[in-house]
């Protein structure tokens, strides 16, 4: 294991990300911040599918060259994460733009972004 | 067959055409909507139709023309059939139910609805778990919509958690399987499912978070504020969609994704559910709206369901009947009530009393209450007893202790809320605006919990040969609800004796004893119905239910019968019970001791069934396992019934409250079916003995005593006629549970014979009191007075019913005592005999306050001209008093019989009768002679005093010697109130109410926990994703013991 | 400060939990699993030129309905939001200011080629980087320059459903058309195959790929809009 | 049919001894209490010319049938007790009806006049009358807890509970007597006696020294003679009882006046020494001593 490979560093980065979206989420009382956080944390998620799918010293899986049409496999990146995180960036794109509506909708209610203001639900 | 992809096809296609729709088009794209759904509904019922009666085989619906895993599949098999019809039936029903919403919201309101279907069915099918987390993302971003269709400050702050928290969770879940698909090439589920585990424990930790992010989404206590939130914001009839839904869908996810676990991992999950099911009941115990309650049961039931998952190593096969009966159960029950709730519109349980304008809502209400806490017929009923028998043969008592305190814990706030709708007052209240749309989904889902749970018995191996003749007839009593009284009457009467004579030559043993008990008792105490004016609704189906419950009782051939017919009758005397005036919360503590009885029962019959071959009732006699524990667990839950001291306390209240004729049915005749369980278990098990050397019986024989004397005592300090009558049960069953504990010929001769005269006595005391209150209007005794001027009937009636109670001779009660002498010297029992003996001596304290206070002294001012009792109250009560004077002049008629079905069980120091000369060990007694010799002498002496005092002449009221005045009111000259002060200043002390005191604490400080426990639902949408968080830290440590 | 420290252990739980994963990772040297399979016979079974195309669309293309699914859910959900405060208040005074110069005039250069480059960009998916989600996104940009140079414009709502309507339900006819025509839903082998590597090829891919990305482009648009207009509300 | 009759003349002859015998006794007690009192007292026949004035009133008032039929179950209760007693050990004439039921039915048949008597009372409307019923009825169930003791423990003892043969284990010598068989029964029995005898200081439920109070409260003429009727039977029989169960019974009707009439006097000596008790006080005092006195005859017997 190369620790300062790129894939390790991206692996790595992309979980200090997550982490810093999750401490977004858990301790920022601003409702867009929090927002923020959440897509720090996506993001990072993100970054670690595309460190999953490297293959060491390969290329894009992208068959345009006549070199890559054949024996692809020991040529190319793994495809599908690629795959999974378009998937993925698209649903975290869904999500928080909704989040951000809410986060409109919450604040036209009470002209506050403070999270602990809206807990008129409880117990 | 329509291949399943349609469904999604049909969705989603519908789904994007109603972008074409604009404002003004609605309707149709309402219609349109409903129709996708109901063509949804269509296919995925077909295919449920299809594996079930034609057996087919599970179907694989590829995608993109390869096999997998190199591309998605989606499988339609008997499982996903089943729940995408749920699903896609709840959508369609769903969809009507909000038709007016909908249609005020517009086509993008419609598209949501359809997406969150949508989302669900693929989420059953699919069998990739991308693909998985992609519809997962879909239901959540459409329930997220769902939510704010109602748009205020509320939904949209629990929309906002709502996003939060799924978020949070499915960006765990895909850091789960992105790791997974990492380790193993593949995303396909049946691929992980054949590589199971691999020895990198990274691959684990990535299978951990994919089933912790399953388990999240199905809300664990404590990290699920934000779906309380949900359930108390949204609209009902979304919170319905959600918890019908939703809660379905995930369920099956975690069903499907189970293998994966490890077998620890499985057992951490069945904690997790347990504590979520005990810890959301406790919970919702001190919520008071509605839609929150309904969350909170949610939550707990979906954590029962978790529960059985993870147990499912112990369940075996029998998981799939377990799991689904009682999911069904819950998804029927659940959108039922949410839906209640959106027509009653009430943010207060205490407010649904409202719900009373509406009959057949009411009707549903109920039946949905007793489907979520599992009574018969109703599907979860057969689960509940599946799960603990499979759990006991295991030997996991301690999820079968968990499971039952939070069954418990929920009967408590559904139960209580029940009674707020059927008693508390709504005369303020502005009915509410019913719908056909709202109510016609309702109705269906109601009828289906009688459907699948007809139809889940009838898959039941046991349960399919119970007898549901019995409780469909009483069903049908409501059918013919609205014919009046007379004619319900007479057909209730009529088939209680045709199921009589048609039972009859089956009965023997203790079943014709008791059979005769509870038929012709029915009977007789029916008779008293004719005095009820106009319709009386809603009396018979539960009077009959209750008949139907005890027969079965004595019908059950196995101990699922037993249990079924058990509660069969639990549910009729409730309903029963609780139609008394002020029975509201004497009802709730019926009910709530009735089921943990119920409960304690059902942990003993599951233990006494382990390494058994059969259910017969026959294998209580050869238990197996902790026969102690199955004694005692038995006995404990008949004692509930028999109101033994310390299980007491529902007692009074809910027979002193009951009406006039239910007063005898509740205290005379169904009080017997604890005795009647008794006898069953004493006969099947015999003895036993805890720790070697006690026995219970012993112990139960003092027990009997004790409360023996209590009851009576507290009878003779009650101020309120009826409740004297109630305390004086307590006493007498104590006596017979003294009886049956002494397992002698004469202490069971004595035991069951009273049991009988009991019935006849009681019956006849508590018609004849429920005769005067229904004329004078009060039951307290002090406020009556001299009213054998107005009622001698009545009078006479008590007279009799006091003679044989107080079993003073020569009437036939005292035959019970003479054998009980007996009885005693031949078991030894002296000490206790001589409590028992006290105990007859403090009957004759309450019982000449009974007749004293109401027949004798001063007649009141307000009663001069008051009626003898309406007739046909009357008429039941000198049947029995003829069959009572029958009884004590030929004694031997009652208890010859009643000796010879004993002899086989116990045939040694049975009487010798000459006659009706009796001779037992110790002494002798011949009952026709007594009979004749008392009557010559009193016939004698009353002529010798005419004779000597003819022509007497009768004065008024006041004219007696009081201190040289005359008194000049009633009220200052009927000594009455509080007639044994002297008594109470003397030993008083015992009838402190401890033992009240003593439940009423413990359903405080359970209150209290509750209270407690849920302050962490704090309403910030942060806290609770701290909640989530923490939750899948703490479950890791706990899954991998560290780091 | 119990808050802040229980969620500091929390933090470090979490980090803790994920440290495996980090910690069993390896880079791989080779293929394994699906994707070898996806690299060996991609060219042959689907004919598109970029895997991930191939894998987005054809090969896991429920999931890019699901996908679509979503955004159009989304936009329907915002829909549903700003739909209902409409009615809240007839107020519809503006609350934008004035557009500078520069802007506008940029933007009238600029919008007609980000609209071209996003449909490249769609068209040719399965060929180069790209795709419908992409080229959606980039058309969805030059819309919202437009509403920042110009934001008194309406667009017309009618028009932006009746696309994302249209292409999402050719799109599930299409997926349909599948199980007709070929191996199952979602199949692309509909159409011709045409020739490797060129612009009619990989059958249904470049027709789905053009449908994602008018779909994507007129829900982001749409999205963008809803949010415009919701602004009067103030 | 003969039987019959022979029974039913057998039966007159027993009831009118006991009668006679019990007015005298009432009447001679009353002297001895009067002259312990050092007053002059009654004539020892004074309850026969109080009978006889009774029944001669010629104001007779009744409050309504239950009031009328009081009496007669009060003295039904009385004659029964007598008649299903053996009076006289070893005598076919004086055994009566004792062949219907064992002690079992004895003691419970006792209850059968309270209880009517309590409810003719109770018609009355007279508060005093049902303040009477109250105390007595209070104190009766304190006072037959070590009579329940006493009565199990003689069971126990002979194996029986069959009066006849209670009599007949005793007989023979005086140490046979129960009193000295089991001293422990016997003494708890003659506790719970005093309160039978309603005597003080267990008087309070009739407290005949003063204004009358109790169940008799409304009575008078006949009515009220009947009553004092079976005031002659009703302690003769219980003395019966109590001589048969503890003292040997009797075998003639010299030995039963002389033991009944010991046994009557222990009443009187304890009601002249002690003052009357407050029915709390009595019902607690029951619960005291008599009770543990009862509780160690038991356990003698079932231990030793």
């Amino acid at each position: 294991m190369q620790l300062f490979s790129i894939e390790y560093i991206s692996l790595v980065v992309g979980f200090l990300i997550l982490l810093i979206g999750i401490w977004g989420i858990l301790t920022r009382k601003n409702i867009l911040k929090m927002v923020i956080g959440f897509s720090l944390f996506d993001t990072g998620t993100h970054i670690i599918i595309v460190a999953l799918g490297y293959v060491r010293n390969k290329t894009a899986p992208i068959l345009d060259q006549a070199n890559l049409q054949t024996n692809t496999a020991q040529k190319i990146v793994d495809p599908v994460p690629q795959a999974l995180v378009l998937t993925a960036i698209v649903i975290g794109l869904g999500v928080t733009a909704l989040m951000l509506v809410y986060a409109m909708k919450l604040h036209n209610e009470k002209k506050t972004l403070n999270i602990e203001k809206y807990n008129d639900l409880k117990w | 067959m329509v291949a399943p992809i349609y469904i999604i096809a049909t969705l989603l296609g519908v789904a994007f055409a109603l972008g074409l729709f604009g404002k003004k088009m609605n309707s149709m794209a309402g219609l349109l909507s409903v129709v996708a759904l109901g063509f949804a509904s269509f296919i995925s019922l077909e295919w449920l139709a299809g594996f079930w009666l034609y057996d087919r085989a599970a179907e694989y619906i590829y995608t993109a023309g390869f096999k997998p895993p190199f591309s998605i599949n989606l499988l339609m098999g008997k499982d996903e059939a089943l729940f995408t019809s749920l699903i896609n039936i709840a959508g369609f029903f769903g969809t009507v139910y909000l038709w007016d919403k909908l249609k005020k919201i517009g086509s993008n309101g419609y598209v949501t609805l359809m997406g969150m279907i949508l989302g669900l069915n693929v989420i059953i099918m699919t069998r990739d778990l991308f693909n998985l987390f992609v519809f997962l993302e879909i239901s959540s971003i459409a329930t997220a919509g769902l939510i704010i269709f109602s748009q205020n400050l509320k939904t949209i702050a629990a929309g906002f958690k709502y996003m939060l928290a799924t978020g949070i969770i499915s960006g765990i879940l895909l850091l789960g399987i992105i790791f997974m698909y990492y380790f193993t090439g593949t995303l396909n589920i049946d691929d992980f499912l054949a590589v199971h585990s691999l020895a990198v424990k990274g691959f684990g930790v990535a299978v951990f978070f994919v089933l912790i992010s399953i388990v999240l989404e199905l809300k664990p206590f404590p990290a699920n504020g934000w779906g309380l939130d949900v359930y108390e914001s949204a609209d009902s009839g979304i919170a319905a969609m959600i918890s019908a839904g939703t809660a379905t869908a995930s369920f099956f996810v975690m069903y499907k994704l189970l293998p994966l676990g490890t077998p620890q991992f499985h057992m951490v999950l069945a904690g997790i559910g347990l504590a979520t099911f005990i810890g959301s009941n406790l919970m919702g115990l001190k919520q008071t709206n509605p839609n929150r309650l309904l969350g909170y049961s949610s939550i707990g039931q979906v954590g029962l369901l978790v529960t059985i998952l993870g147990l499912s190593e112990f369940l075996g096969e029998r998981t799939t009947f377990i799991a689904y009966s009682i999911l069904i159960s819950h998804f029927l029950a659940k959108a039922g009530l949410f839906w209640i709730s959106g027509i009653v519109k009430r943010s207060e349980i205490k407010e649904w009393a409202v719900l009373r304008n509406n009959r057949l809502l009411l009707i549903l209400f109920g039946v949905f209450i007793f489907t979520l806490i599992g009574f018969p017929p109703f599907p979860s009923f057969f689960g509940k007893w599946d799960l603990v028998l499979n759990m006991a043969s295991n030997n996991q008592y301690f999820w079968i202790v968990g499971i039952l305190i939070g069954s418990l814990l929920e009967g408590v706030y559904l139960f209580r809320w029940l009674g707020y709708a059927l008693k508390l007052d709504n005369a303020e209240m502005p009915a509410f605006e019913v719908k056909w749309n709202k109510v016609l989904p309702i109705a269906v889902f109601g009828a289906a919990t009688f459907v699948v749970g007809y139809f889940v018995s009838s898959i039941h191996p046991y349960a399919k040969i119970i007898n549901y003749i019995p409780l469909a007839v009483a069903l049908a009593f409501v059918l013919i609800d609205f014919l009046p009284v007379y004619v319900k009457n007479t057909l209730a009467i009529l088939a209680m004796a045709y199921y009589y004579y048609y039972l009859y030559p089956t009965l023997s043993s203790f079943g014709a004893v008791f059979g005769a008990i509870f038929m012709v008792g029915g009977i007789v105490t029916l008779i008293a119905g004719y005095a009820f004016k106009g319709q009386r609704r809603g009396f018979y189906p539960f009077a009959l239910m209750m008949f139907a419950g005890l027969i079965g009782l004595i019908e059950a051939k196995t101990t699922l019968g037993f249990f079924y017919a058990w509660e069969v009758m639990t549910v009729g005397s409730y309903f029963l019970i609780i139609r008394g005036k002020k029975s509201m919360p004497h009802a709730l503590s019926y009910m709530l001791f009735s089921m943990g009885g119920a409960y304690l029962m059902l942990a003993g019959f599951a233990i006494a069934s382990v390494g058994q071959f059969n259910l017969d009732m026959s294998t209580l006699s050869h238990v197996l396992v902790h026969p102690t524990w199955v004694f005692i667990l038995l006995a404990v839950g008949f004692l509930t019934k028999t109101a033994s001291l310390g299980l007491h306390i529902w007692l009074p209240g809910a027979h002193a409250e009951a009406e006039t004729d239910v007063s005898p049915m509740v205290s005379a005749i169904l009080l017997k079916a604890g005795v009647f369980g008794l006898v069953t278990l004493f006969l099947a098990m015999g003895d036993q003995l805890i720790g070697g050397d006690v026995s219970v019986i012993y112990l139960l024989g003092w027990l009997g005593a004790i409360t023996a004397v209590m009851g009576n005592l507290m009878a003779a300090f009650q101020e309120d006629a009826k409740r004297l009558l109630a305390y004086s049960s307590v006493g007498v069953l104590g006596y017979i549970l003294f009886g049956l504990s002494l397992m002698s010929h004469l202490g069971w001769l004595s035991a069951v014979s009273i049991s009988v005269t009991h019935f006849m006595f009681k019956s006849l005391l508590f018609l004849a009191i429920g005769g005067v209150v229904w004329r004078v209007k009060t039951k307290e005794m002090y406020r009556m007075g001299g009213l054998i001027k107005r009622m001698p009937f009545s009078f006479f009636s008590v007279l009799i019913g006091i003679i044989v109670l107080a079993g003073l001779p020569p009437l036939s009660g005292f035959s019970g005592k003479w054998i009980f002498y007996n009885a005693v010297m031949a078991k030894e029992w002296y000490l206790q005999g001589a409590l028992i003996f006290f105990s007859g001596m403090i009957a004759f304290l309450y019982t000449f306050r009974l007749i004293h206070s109401v027949f004798l002294g001063q007649l009141k001012d307000e009663h001069r001209e008051v009626k003898e009792a309406p007739f046909w109250i009357l008429v039941p009560q000198y049947m029995i008093i003829g069959v009572l004077l029958y009884f004590s002049a030929i004694p031997n008629s009652l208890l010859k019989p009643i000796g010879k079905i004993i002899s086989p069980y116990f045939p040694t120091g049975g009487l010798e009768w000459t006659g009706q000369h009796a001779v037992s060990t110790y002494g002798y007694w011949n009952g026709l002679v007594i009979f004749y010799i008392v009557i010559a002498i009193f016939v004698t002496v009353l002529v010798w005093l005419i004779i000597n005092n003819r022509k007497a002449q009768k004065v008024k009221q006041f004219n007696i010697v009081f201190a040289a005045e005359r008194p000049f009111k009633p009220e200052t000259s009927h000594y009455a109130y509080n007639f044994y002060a002297h008594y109470r200043k003397a030993i008083g002390i015992l009838v402190e109410p401890k033992i009240t005191g003593w439940w009423e604490g413990v359903a405080e400080w359970a209150h209290a926990m509750g209270d407690k426990f849920r302050k962490i639902y704090n309403g910030n949408g942060q806290s609770y994703l701290i909640h989530i968080m923490a939750f899948i830290v703490i479950i890791y440590l706990i899954s991998f013991g560290g780091f | 400060m119990l808050r802040n420290s229980l969620i500091l252990l929390v933090l470090l739980g979490f980090a803790a939990a994920v440290f495996p994963l980090v910690h069993s990772y390896e880079a791989k040297d080779t293929l394994t699993g699906v994707a070898e399979h996806y690299a060996n016979y991609g060219k042959e079974e689907v004919g598109a030129a970029n895997l991930v195309s191939a894998v987005v669309v054809t090969y896991r293309g429920f999931d890019t309905l699901g996908e679509v699914t979503i955004l159009f859910l989304a936009s329907a959900v915002i829909g549903l939001f700003l739909k209902v405060s409409e009615t809240h208040t007839k107020d519809s005074r503006s609350v934008f200011f004035k557009s500078t110069e520069i802007l506008v005039t940029a933007s009238r250069l600029l919008v007609p080629m980000i609209m071209l480059l996003g449909a490249y960009i769609f068209i040719n998916g399965h060929l180069t980087p790209g795709g419908g989600f992409q080229g959606g996104a980039v058309i969805a940009s030059a819309f919202a320059l437009l509403l920042l140079s110009r934001p008194q414009k309406q667009f017309s709502h009618k028009l932006i459903s009746v696309i994302e309507s249209i292409s999402g339900i050719t799109f599930v006819f299409i997926g349909l058309l599948g199980i007709l025509l070929a191996g199952g839903f979602l199949d692309n082998h509909i159409f011709a195959m045409g020739k490797f590597g060129t612009l009619l090829s990989a059958g249904a891919i470049p027709i789905i790929y053009i449908l994602i990305g008018l779909k994507v482009g007129s829900e982001l648009t749409g999205i963008v809009r809803n949010l415009k207009e919701s602004q009067k509300v103030g | 049919m003969g039987t019959i009759v022979t029974k039913i003349l057998y039966a007159l002859l027993t009831l009118f001894i006991v009668t006679n015998y019990g007015l005298i006794l009432s009447g001679v007690v009353r002297k001895i209490g009067a002259r312990v009192g050092r007053r002059h007292g009654i004539r020892f026949y004074q309850p026969y010319i109080d009978l006889i004035k009774n029944y001669t009133f010629r104001t007779r008032i009744t409050h309504g049938i239950m009031y009328y039929i009081g009496p007669v179950f009060r003295l039904t209760g009385g004659i029964g007790l007598l008649l299903f007693l053996p009076v006289i050990y070893g005598s076919p004439v004086f055994d009566n009806f004792s062949f219907a039921g064992d002690l079992t039915f004895v003691l419970y048949f006792q209850f059968f006049g309270v209880l009517g008597m309590a409810l003719g009372a109770g018609e009355s409307g007279h508060p005093y009358s049902a303040l009477g019923v109250s105390r007595g009825l209070a104190q009766t169930t304190a006072m037959e807890l070590p009579l329940t003791l006493g009565v199990l423990a003689l069971a126990v003892q002979y194996h029986t509970l069959n009066i006849h043969e209670i009599v007949a284990a005793q007989q023979g010598s005086i140490l046979h007597w129960t009193l000295f068989t089991n001293p422990l029964a016997a003494i708890a029995m003659m506790l719970s006696f005093l309160a039978m005898m309603g005597r003080s200081p267990f008087d309070v439920v009739l407290a005949p020294q003063e204004i009358p109070i109790g169940p008799p409260t409304e009575y008078h003429s006949a009515l009220l003679g009947v009553l004092q009727l079976n005031r002659a039977i009703f302690p003769a029989a219980k003395l019966i009882l109590f001589m048969n169960l503890l003292f040997g019974g009797a075998t003639n009707w010299g030995e039963l006046v002389i033991k009944t009439f010991f046994i009557y006097m222990w009443s009187v000596f304890v009601g002249i020494a002690y003052p009357r008790f407050r029915v709390d006080q009595s019902v607690r005092w029951y619960f005291g001593i008599p009770l543990l006195i009862g509780v160690a005859a038991i356990l003698v017997v079932k231990y030793f």
